[in-house]
């Protein structure tokens, strides 16, 4: 068994790369079926993994039987499954939607294209590279080959951006390539400096070897601006509204629910478990305390914006406070495993449900031809579908229950108060309400009735369907909180704390 | 000064040095070579690094084989969108702010 | 899973299936749906039945799924449980012939029965919680499915009010998570039990009374404690059977419910009465009851009247159960159902008056009476009972937390009675006045045709039979299982030994 | 059956049969039956009082527990009251047969009557509060019946009085029940006499029956009412429901437990005020109506007086327990007889029929005479009951009772008198007939009040040694002297000196100030209050404004500043200073 679970892992990794090499060659046509059939095959794979892990604990796998540090180990634990499964549900919905898509002849902007079956193709390439990066990312056990991860997924992220041949896509997506490539130079400035350090990059390794000095410091500071970078933590958003409302709704989709949080994960994995918590609580604290602006911030704009997909954005900005929020809370402290998982538990709901609106506000403004806020009325009438699916989505992002931003809201407001920082508490909590604000923002005009509504445009029937799906699977997630929080303490970095904290 | 810690000194000062042109440059080839030589930099520490010990460490300069692919793929990508920018607008600079964002103008 | 665990589950689900399918549906296809919502229904109403007479018995009916660490989720079937599923389930049915008659026209049908049904369903949720956690669960999910009732119209009037309304539920049910979470880490449980979870070691009193203030807090908005209130009025831009049933008495009574809860189950009242935290509810609540009497007076608009008489009947509840006695506690909770049976007569009556001839506005009420006998008469019964005239059940209510609170030694509460009672008269009946003895001030605005009844039957029926059941649940307030027979089997049950006596 | 259990059957029925026949009134089928069975109606309750001694019956399922039951006390009230309500029924089919609001006056008839029947049925507090605002409410139907801009007031004014009279009585009631921990009326005046609640107790009684019972200063709403009423409707407004008040009084207070002097004197003068005033207000009113409203305040007042004795002194009580309520008994069936003779009186007006003018002539005169106290007439016995209290008051108060009930008498001939003249029927006229039910219930009721002597708690023997006394002789007298002398002078004078000696005083008297000072307090809160209130609010929403533009200023701050960290040299600047503070302070720290 430990053969054959093990070999599972390099599956969503090597899957979704022989496709994208497939897709290449076999054309637009055919394309969007080898990408379904990925979609399904990762998302086996991933539920294999996923039991094995749940059933034996962690998975080690050398690829070709090398060790460390020569070879390239692969390593999944609860929280590398946990993102798979994120991926993979998010991945799957996504492939489903752009397959309906860009079947579709028009772009969003109501214009006839002469080349969206080129884009296709392009789509679907870049999406499976990115797949495939994004799984490796997670499964990677050593830190520069996260740092390849790391360089694909940003490179196909930014050609998901740049699909669309519009000046604007374009410059947001040049923009959003500098970006990713700043950041991935910072992580690999980082990474050399630690492995000046401590001679390793085995992140097991890494972590034993880890002391306090000049170059561990250095690359703690250069591996946090990086992510931060390539995440969007406020003050470094400037890149994202841009890049996240110029790109085509399956790519936006993509990018705010899965790039950004695997460039947290990143961090996330290094700073506890090759930092020993960011090398003491002050660092932390000034990333919990950038997460609580960013709540604040990215909730005040998005209510400013005008138009829906930028209003998404911002939206996203704001949601990934509540993940960097944990970074001041998660400490070995009893209440550490809460925040850690929290932040964790955001990341997937937030997830599915972002990725869920910006797919209903793709099938929308393919239907009425723009996404300005004011002209909404009516679409409520024309859409129930799509219209549900986003309110579905931002009830998530309100962190209510039964959605899983529920369960990570608990546990993040739980741990705060624990740990006496209430201030943090207070943002969390606020940050519901703010989310409210900017969903409705759109809700409010989008279900006001008009006698006419906006003249018919093509069918979106799959898109809205596909989206609602995603939202209305991913409004239950705090019914799933007692298995998930079960797979994320299979070799969390707090098992001393579970063992002494809970029962 | 060993040769470890000025290799280090000279990377970071280049690193620093190349941070501060893709900041300032606004023109996006100018930016593409900032970042370039920001990755040569990392290799000049990278290589440095491998010289520490009494033998030279492989580690590192497989690193800097692998990082130099990537990086060539990175410019060429971040060239051919370069170039289709200039093509779609006609100049090579990025606007300082996103053109949709605060336009009065709407489609319709 | 035994039957006994899954019955609180199907009482849950039963009404939020139905409601589930009816989306699918096409709006016209409204026989299927009907069939289908009614079915849900009186499975629904079954299942509470058979609940109730086994709770009456002694059953024990319990479901408990763990989700986060050391929390549950629990639904727990008891006599308090009871009182309020049984009002939810009894009056949704009603609701559900009235709104079928009300909206027989009416675009977007299928979506307004189903988060109906789905209201309905959170509402059982929050009463079969058996946990604050479970509560918290349900009481989010009722704001979210009355949002698309309140925002039905979909007039941009509408949706501001919507926006309103969700920012108000929304902020409260913030405060109250915050506290709930507070309450959690300090207690380390946050089950309901008779006499109360916490035992007053768990921490400072300080921290206990800030936990407790930001409970309150939480669910004062939905309970519409002034200046909490603003939104009830608003909301009353939903059609009339949402007024009638959620924000009449679903809504504002999950507030209300929440604070029997917290009072008696969490803190119990000993611990509350040592805090000291029940002296400034009682306050509070004294001080809605009056303001919300004040307000509605220049109110011409029937319905904002009658929402401001709402703002002001809820409090009632929290009055009784802060007051620390076993006999206004009584009148407390009974007046859980009697001022739900009140005032969903009220809006009924408002809402027949506006659909058969468009009169909405008390000023232009004159003649409604002989017009319509019937509905006025319903009307009638509905404002004397909120008065506190005997036998209407608003009266029973009135006299147990009067007398309660002369044993409880809080004599004060009788002035906020009194006063009350005086403004209520000063609301109602002028309306009763003009309808019944003033001149039409002209022709009825959109008169439907006259039928065999005085309006649509499916609307008439269903306002005759709650006018009927203000009179006599007050009249046969003695019988063991009235409102005020099951109040007193609660306070006798579940928290016995907590009182004094 | 047998008569237990035919009474158990009885008592519930006493109260549900006039409401399911208000019930019927609603529906078109069953209103003819309904009117018809309402005079048969009240017989039940009068059953109960002539056979239903001792006994009684518990409803524990309705309301909080209903008890129903009689005291000595009770059923004399409620024999009178059930008579004089049958009496009423009948008399109303008849001056009600051409009205074709005529269903709706029997439902509020019908339920104002179970109201009234009840209060005095129940036995517990919570079922008396209960007849006892229905009664006051459901008057209201019938003082409004009549739709006359003057009833309309009337109601008006009596509702309010009616409001805030509940207002008195919905504390008195639940802090009695509160402090006492019972609800049964017999031991709720010995848990109240020992009670701290007392006082508060007894003020709340005071002013919320006393407002019922026409209590000085209370009575604003009488004047107007009982005359704007239908003849049949002020009959059991002024004989029976003004006693409701008179019998919550005596359930209410706890008299005959402790002494309670200071209730006592302001009993005692209140109501002695009140005896006069209703005398020397009656005496100018017109219309014969409002006449016997002002007579009827005069005579609560009697009545106020007395139990204000019994209050001060318990000793008191048991003879006030015997001798209010024969004067009650004695008050109402004449204050009814008089009310049905205005009615019967003003038929009679235009006719030819001597007999039939001369029998309502000495009918009117009878039933006057008795309200006078004249002797051989149950005034004089029920008087004399009265009196008997007054030998216990308290000192200076005896004398001032006993001899201020003697001046009282003379006034109530006088008012009497007025009466009178007011109602006095010309002679001459037309060809027709008061309908025999309007004469027939008038005639029983005026055989009533001659035959009520022969009820008396006397035996024959003792009677004429009763009710042929100088007592009751004197003030009649000196009444019919005094009336004689005025007449004689009017006559002599042409009227003049009438004009000018009695100031025309405007039905509700008091009232008048009352609503002018009210009117003042609005026009001062209009011209002084509003404007600076609104001023006040001006300036709040204009805070808010100033507050609302600056939020703008602040938004559109907040949008430069979100573009502006969008520049590169901004985000390369904030970049550098994450990377700085990241490593200083994981240096530092």
């Amino acid at each position: 068994m430990g053969l054959i679970g093990s070999n599972w892992l390099v599956v969503p990794i090597v899957l979704p790369l022989a496709t994208a090499t497939l897709a290449m060659l076999v054309g637009r046509r055919s394309a969007p079926y080898l990408g379904l059939l990925t979609a399904s095959g990762i998302l086996l794979s991933v539920a294999a993994i996923g039991l094995t892990v749940l059933e034996e604990g962690t998975i080690r796998y050398q690829l070709g039987g090398w060790e460390a540090p020569l070879g390239i180990n692969l390593y999944a634990d609860g929280l590398a499954v946990f993102m798979l499964l994120m991926t993979a549900i998010v991945g799957a919905a996504v492939s489903a939607y752009a397959v309906g898509y860009f079947t579709s002849r028009q772009d969003e902007s109501g214009r006839v294209a002469g080349d969206s079956g080129d884009r296709s193709g392009s789509f679907w390439v870049l999406w499976m590279f990115l797949w495939a990066s994004l799984n490796g990312l997670f499964l990677s056990a050593d830190a520069f080959n996260l740092y390849v991860t790391l360089e694909i997924m940003g490179l196909s992220a930014a050609g998901l951006v740049t699909l669309e041949r519009r000046q604007s896509a374009l410059s947001s997506g040049m923009r959003y390539l500098f970006v990713t490539l700043l950041g991935s130079l910072a992580y690999l400035m980082g990474v050399a400096l630690l492995y000046g350090a401590l001679g390793a990059l085995d992140l097991a390794t890494l972590g034993e070897l880890m002391y306090p000095g000049a170059a561990t410091w250095s690359a703690l500071a250069l591996i946090t601006l990086g992510m931060a970078l390539k995440t969007g933590l406020f003050p470094l958003h400037f890149w994202m509204p841009a890049a996240y409302s110029n790109a085509i709704s399956p790519a936006s989709a993509l990018l705010a629910g899965l790039v950004g949080k695997a460039s947290f994960y990143l961090l996330l994995r290094l700073w506890f478990d090759v930092f020993d918590g960011g090398l003491g609580p002050g660092p932390g604290q000034v990333l919990g305390l950038l997460g609580a602006a960013a709540i604040v911030w990215g909730a005040v704009m998005a209510v400013r914006q005008r138009r829906l997909k930028r209003l998404l954005a911002y939206s996203s900005v704001s949601q990934i406070g509540y993940l960097f929020v944990l970074f001041s809370l998660a400490t070995t402290a009893s209440w550490g495993f809460d925040a850690w998982s929290g932040g964790v538990y955001h990341a997937f709901s937030h997830a599915c449900a972002k990725a869920a609106m910006f797919m209903s506000a793709g099938a929308i403004v393919r239907s009425v031809g723009h996404d300005d806020l004011d002209r909404m009325q009516g679409v409520g009438q024309q859409m129930p579908l799509a219209v549900a699916g986003f309110a579905l989505g931002g009830v998530t992002l309100m962190g209510l229950p039964p959605t899983g931003g529920f369960t990570a809201k608990w546990l993040l407001v739980s741990a705060s108060l624990e740990s006496g920082q209430w201030w943090i508490a207070v943002v969390l909590l606020a940050g519901g309400v703010l989310a409210a604000l900017y969903v409705l923002r759109f809700l409010n005009p989008a279900l006001i009735q008009v006698k006419v509504g906006p003249v018919a445009r093509p069918a979106t029937q799959n898109l809205e369907v596909t989206a609602f799906v995603l939202a209305f699977g991913s409004f239950f997630l705090a019914l799933l909180s007692a298995p998930l929080l079960a797979l994320l303490r299979i070799g969390t970095p707090f098992a001393s704390v579970l063992l002494v904290g809970t029962p | 000064m060993s040769p470890v810690t000025f290799y280090l000194l000279s990377s970071v000062g280049i690193f620093v040095v190349c941070l501060y042109g893709l900041i300032v440059h606004a023109h996006l080839i100018r930016k593409i070579l900032a970042l370039n030589m920001m990755g040569s930099a990392v290799f000049l520490l990278l290589t440095g690094v491998a010289r520490r010990g009494e033998l030279t460490d492989p580690v590192p300069h497989a690193m800097v084989l692998t990082g130099i692919v990537v990086a060539v793929s990175a410019t060429a990508f971040a060239l051919a969108v370069a170039r289709r920018l200039y093509e779609e607008c006609g100049r090579a600079y990025l606007p300082e702010e996103d053109p949709e964002d605060l336009s009065e103008e709407r489609e319709g | 899973m035994s039957f006994a665990e899954l019955l609180p589950l199907l009482v849950i689900l039963s009404s939020a299936l139905a409601s589930f399918v009816i989306f699918f549906l096409r709006d016209d296809r409204s026989r299927l749906r009907t069939s289908i919502y009614l079915g849900g229904e009186i499975v629904k109403l079954g299942l509470v039945l058979v609940m109730l007479q086994g709770i009456y018995v002694g059953a024990q009916y319990e479901l408990r799924v763990p989700l986060l660490p050391d929390i549950d989720f629990l639904l727990q079937a008891n006599e308090l449980a009871m009182l309020f599923l049984i009002l939810s389930a009894g009056l949704w049915l009603l609701t559900t012939l009235y709104s079928i008659g009300y909206l027989r026209h009416a675009p977007n049908r299928a979506r307004f029965f189903g988060f109906f049904g789905l209201s309905v369903s959170a509402t059982a949720g929050i009463a079969l919680s058996g946990n604050l956690f479970t509560f918290f669960i349900f009481y989010e999910l009722l704001t979210l499915v009355t949002y698309p009732l309140v925002v039905h119209r979909e007039t941009p009037a509408a949706m501001r009010i919507g926006r309103q309304y969700l920012v108000y539920t929304l902020g409260g049910g913030v405060v109250l998570l915050a506290g709930i979470v507070s309450l959690q880490l300090v207690a380390g449980s946050l089950e309901f039990v008779a006499g109360g979870t916490l035992t007053g070691d768990e921490a400072s009193p300080a921290i206990l009374i800030a936990i407790f203030a930001l409970l309150i807090g939480g669910l004062g908005v939905k309970n519409a404690f002034v200046p909490l209130h603003s939104w009830l009025p608003a909301a009353m831009i939903a059609p009339t059977p949402v007024s009638a049933l959620l924000h009449g008495v679903a809504v504002v009574k999950a507030g209300a419910f929440g604070i029997v809860r917290v009072i008696h189950e969490i803190y119990g009242i000993e611990l509350a009465a040592e805090l000291g935290v029940t002296l400034p509810v009682a306050i509070l609540a004294s001080f809605t009851i009056i303001y919300g009497s004040i307000k509605a007076i220049s109110q011409d608009e029937l319905k904002k009247r009658l929402a401001y008489s709402t703002v002001s009947q809820v409090s009632f509840i929290a009055l009784g159960v802060s007051l620390v006695g076993y006999l206004d506690t009584v009148g407390g909770v009974a007046h859980l159902v009697h001022q739900g049976i009140m005032k969903v007569t009220l809006f009924f009556c408002a809402g027949v008056i506006a659909e058969t001839i468009g009169v909405k506005y008390v000023s232009k009420m004159g003649g409604v009476g002989r017009r319509m006998p019937w509905t006025m008469g319903a009307f009638a019964l509905g404002s004397l009972g909120m008065i506190g005239v005997p036998p209407m059940a608003g009266f029973v209510s009135k006299w147990y937390l009067g007398v309660g609170a002369i044993e409880a030694g809080q004599p004060w509460v009788i002035a906020v009675l009194v006063t009350s009672t005086v403004l209520n008269t000063v609301y109602f009946l002028p309306v009763l006045y003009v309808s019944f003895f003033g001149k039409p001030t002209g022709e009825w605005q959109e008169e439907r045709p006259h039928t065999r009844f005085e309006a649509d039957w499916l609307l008439l029926f269903p306002t005759l039979a709650v006018a009927g059941l203000v009179f006599l649940i007050g009249l046969f307030a003695g019988w063991e299982l009235s409102p005020l027979g099951w109040a007193e089997l609660i306070a006798s049950r579940q928290w016995e030994g907590q009182f004094g006596n | 059956m047998n008569l237990e259990g035919l009474l158990s059957v009885l008592w519930p029925a006493a109260l549900v049969l006039p409401l399911l026949l208000a019930a019927g009134m609603t529906y078109k089928g069953t209103r003819a039956l309904s009117i018809a069975l309402t005079p048969l109606s009240p017989l039940p309750a009068l059953g109960l009082a002539v056979f239903g001694e001792d006994a009684g019956v518990d409803l524990p399922y309705i309301l909080i527990g209903m008890s129903l039951g009689l005291t000595d006390a009770t059923r004399v009230f409620l024999l009178f009251t059930a008579l004089l309500w049958t009496i009423a029924a009948v008399y109303a089919r008849g001056y009600m047969a051409n009205d074709y609001r005529q269903p709706r006056f029997f439902a509020f008839f019908l339920i104002t009557m179970t109201g009234n029947l009840g209060l005095i049925m129940s036995r517990d507090l919570a079922s008396f509060y209960l007849f006892f605002s229905l009664m006051s409410f459901f008057a209201y139907g019938m003082v409004v019946h009549e739709a006359t801009e003057k009833a309309r007031k009337a109601a008006h004014v009596y509702l309010i009085m009616t409001i805030l009279a509940e207002a008195c009585l919905l504390p008195a009631v639940l802090i009695t029940a509160g402090v006492t921990g019972t609800i049964d009326l017999g031991a709720v005046p010995a848990g109240l006499a020992g009670s701290e609640a007392r006082d508060t107790v007894v003020l709340l009684a005071t002013l919320g029956f006393g407002v019922k019972a026409g209590a000085f200063t209370l009575h604003l709403w009488l004047p107007l009412a009982h005359p704007a009423a239908p003849t049949p409707a002020s009959a059991v407004l002024s004989g029976t429901m003004i006693k409701a008040g008179l019998l919550g009084w005596m359930l209410l207070i706890p008299a005959g437990e402790v002494p309670m002097p200071f209730w006592g004197v302001l009993f005692m003068a209140a109501g002695l005020v009140a005896a006069f005033y209703g005398v020397l207000v009656g005496l100018t009113q017109g219309q014969p109506k409002t006449i016997l409203a002002y007579s009827s305040i005069s005579q609560m007042g009697f009545m106020t007086a007395v139990l204000g004795a019994a209050i001060a002194v318990p000793e008191a009580w048991p003879v006030a327990l015997f001798a209010i309520p024969i004067y009650a008994a004695h008050h109402a069936l004449i204050k009814g007889a008089l009310f049905l003779g205005v009615g019967v009186a003003e038929r009679t007006e235009e006719s030819r029929h001597r007999f039939q003018r001369l029998l309502v002539i000495g009918g009117l005169v009878l039933a006057a005479l008795a309200l006078a106290g004249a002797p051989l007439t149950s005034g004089a016995a029920a008087k004399d009951y009265l009196k008997g209290i007054t030998d216990l008051a308290p000192l200076p108060w005896d004398n001032v009772l006993y001899s201020g009930l003697d001046l009282a008498a003379v006034g109530s001939t006088l008012i009497m008198a007025r009466f009178l003249f007011a109602v006095w029927p010309p002679a001459g006229g037309q060809e027709q007939r008061p309908p025999a039910l309007l004469f027939v219930p008038w005639l029983v009721s005026v055989g009533g009040v001659a035959a009520l002597v022969l009820f008396l708690p006397e035996t024959l023997a003792e009677l004429p040694g009763l009710l042929l006394t100088f007592e009751a002789l004197w003030p009649l007298a000196a009444g019919v002297l005094l009336v004689t002398v005025a007449w004689y002078l009017d006559r002599r004078f042409g009227g003049k000196p009438r004009e000018r000696l009695v100031p025309a005083v405007p039905e509700g008297d008091l009232l008048i100030p009352v609503t002018r000072s009210l009117s003042l307090v609005r026009r001062g809160w209009k011209s002084h209050a509003a404007p600076s209130l609104e001023r006040s609010v001006k300036f709040v929403t204009d805070q808010g404004e100033a507050y609302a533009s600056e939020l703008v200023k602040i938004r559109t701050a907040a949008d430069r500043l979100e573009s502006w960290a969008q520049v590169w040299i901004v985000a390369g600047a904030l970049a550098l200073m994450l990377v700085l503070t990241v490593l200083a302070l994981s240096v530092l720290v």
